[in-house]
């Protein structure tokens, strides 16, 4: 199981603050289309993500038990 | 020694030695709304030499709630936010030098006012300007605190040129569109959450005490009871063109700049830009601000009185005023 | 609807409507200190209906480095915390209503106080008046958020009685000895970070947002980077004399209280506290305030102008002030 | 190995913000006792314990991979 804690507007348009998928292994890209594919009104463009809590890039890959977070960098001040 | 630094004198890793160090110190606030206001106070508090801050906009009524300085007075009497800070600052501590400008921050206007100062407080509220002064801290090798905050979120992030990543490293390959407080709201304890933690690093520079520095990057969720650390160590790129190998500081080239120019007769404005913007992801975001229409070539939203309308090339029509501030102001508050 | 609340309005945990919530509510601080005056800064801009102010301190010197509301003004003035509080908060919105007080919380002072409150905030020195505030809410049943805050360090718990466990539940069993300001120093970030967890936590039960609440105890350090929270339904306890079964109350017993008496002709001010302070505990730390002497039976500390004896049944002797209010003020930047 | 986690005085008192122990299973209780006899000057009477975020009592037992923080309640405002 894949923990995904999501920020910012990601809550409101996933519906949720956390995810536990039953994905299996897949890199950070894959997750990113896949969770852009089952919630087609989030945006993940822009989104950082954290593998826990290590920055990852989309090509790093998630294993079971991994905590994902993604955080839409926020611009205001 | 006075009294009035006694508390923190006390506090170990600070002493007196770290108050000399703090008292020889020139900090600028780059912004001066909510971060900034709150920033200012704490480091007038804490009795740094000089303090610049610098913010092209005036006191509004929907700015109380959240922004630290400013009275009902300032918003009646529109005083700009810089002014109306310094006023404020100086009652609070007599001692320090402030300097504040109303100005739109841009290369040109920004670099001759970092000469002598040794921390830059990111306190803006758009992408555009902080990779700017992302490009200007690398290039002049200083530090600066990133902070940003929407709803009940808020991020921090300190960036030593020749140590950490820097925001271009982080937001690289990114098209960014930020939410901002005036599409999703913000509460002021995310304010203050976010400005404790620039305010803790801050002191920990101009004392001088590295190693007790984050290193990680901060995003919490007040609301949702979220906080969470991110070891940035791999963000780092070799081609950054900020702080890779061979940088380009592109952001502080002429053409990379956003430039505004006031279409005659139209009650217009157009905003040129160089940053790319998703036009989906632009149209789904509006909707929460306004009446949105759009089409395969741009993108139009109703807000306010105004009519702002996105192309893909980069440029923005503001319709409805004919004030360039005015216009960038809606323009940020839109597009982060 | 006026502009001035539109942002966190727009913020959807709040809304128009839980805007409207928040507008009704009377929210008590108790104390006007550090935590005191951000957190009333915090809820004067978010516009609750009626906010009520207690301190029985006046402006100094060395609160500025930290105090939010307070100019020098009100330093060279010697206001009452409370009143020059209450001045600042009127200028940033004139349309609330504000009570100040300036007196030493007991029970019997505040308990004709909190009739029609809502909600207590903790941002008191010292935990004899925690605990006595904590008897108090459970006897009333109201909820009360602490916290509390020295170095770098914080801490806050949101307490809702018949739901969470009490301050007494917690701090059961265990003599209370918290590191003061006074002795190991603050500073202005650590302050803003408790007021953070304060006031959003503040801002969720006044809009009746109770899902959102934290339910865990917030610890973190700003300077080493520490953020802990700690999960508190183990610390209930069926037999808390405080939120039990049998609650005693004890705190709100006059034998309990706190009583300070004047030595006549000695200079001289008496302390008696039921709270048992260990003696090897309090010389080890005094030893960073002044300079300690001990013996089987007492403590003594050089402290200012000052000369302050503790001995094993509860007792203190203030000598150097023939004032109450100077001798309680000692008293709690010594023993928190 | 238990990790220690020292908040407010006791980071001055051990000389650490972190501990990491090799002790076996023991009770906090017991724990808290080595400690005192470790690092004599610190006040260990009045602190706060948890066991991997988790409020503790002195009898509960500390395992080896637990996270232990020591919090002592502060008290200024």
């Amino acid at each position: 199981m894949i923990t995904v804690l999501l920020f910012a507007h990601l809550q409101e348009e996933i519906g949720a603050d956390r995810l536990e998928l039953e994905y299996g292994e897949l890199t950070v890209q894959e997750l990113k289309e896949k969770l852009q594919n089952d919630y087609p009104s989030s945006r993940l463009e822009s989104v950082m993500v954290a593998v826990n809590e290590e920055y990852a890039l989309d090509s790093d890959s998630v294993h079971s038990g991994d905590t994902v977070a993604l955080i839409p960098p926020v611009s205001g001040g | 020694m006075t009294d009035r630094y006694s508390r923190q004198e006390l506090f170990k890793p600070i002493g007196k030695h770290g108050q000399q160090k703090m008292e020889a110190k020139h900090v600028l606030i780059l912004g001066c709304g909510a971060l900034g206001s709150a920033n200012a106070e704490g480091l007038a508090r804490a009795g740094i030499r000089k303090l610049t801050i610098i913010d092209r906009d005036y006191v509004e009524q929907s700015n109380l709630q959240r922004q630290q300085l400013f009275t009902e007075q300032d918003w009646l009497e529109q005083i700009p936010k810089a002014v109306a800070a310094k006023t404020r600052l100086q009652a609070i501590n007599s001692t320090i030098k402030i300097e504040a400008y109303v100005l739109d921050a841009s290369y040109a206007s920004l670099e001759p006012l970092l000469k002598d100062v040794d921390l830059v407080i990111d306190a803006t509220d758009n992408f555009d300007t902080r990779l700017m002064m992302n490009d200007l801290m690398q290039k002049l090798e200083k530090p600066w605190i990133f902070g940003s905050c929407v709803g009940s979120t808020g991020m921090s992030y300190t960036i030593l040129p020749n140590v950490t990543p820097c925001l271009q490293c982080i937001l690289d390959a990114t098209p960014i569109s930020g939410a901002t407080c005036d599409s999703v709201g913000i509460i002021y304890p995310t304010v203050q959450m976010v400005v404790a933690h620039q305010q803790a690093e801050a002191l920990k520079l101009l004392v001088e005490d590295f190693q007790a520095l984050r290193t990680k990057m901060v995003t919490f969720d007040l609301w949702n009871n979220y906080y969470h650390t991110m070891n940035m160590e791999r963000a780092k790129k070799n081609e950054c063109p900020s702080c890779g190998e061979n940088p380009t500081y592109r952001y502080l080239d002429y053409e990379n700049q956003t430039k505004t120019e006031i279409l005659c007769g139209r009650n217009t404005v157009q905003i040129r830009n160089k940053r790319h913007v998703s036009m989906v992801e632009l149209a789904k975001r509006l909707t929460s601000v306004g009446k949105v229409k759009q089409n395969d070539f741009l993108v139009s939203v109703e807000y306010d009185s105004y009519r702002v309308v996105f192309f893909q090339d980069g440029r923005a029509l503001i319709h409805g005023t004919n004030s360039i501030d005015a216009a960038k102001k809606i323009y940020y508050q839109l597009t982060g």
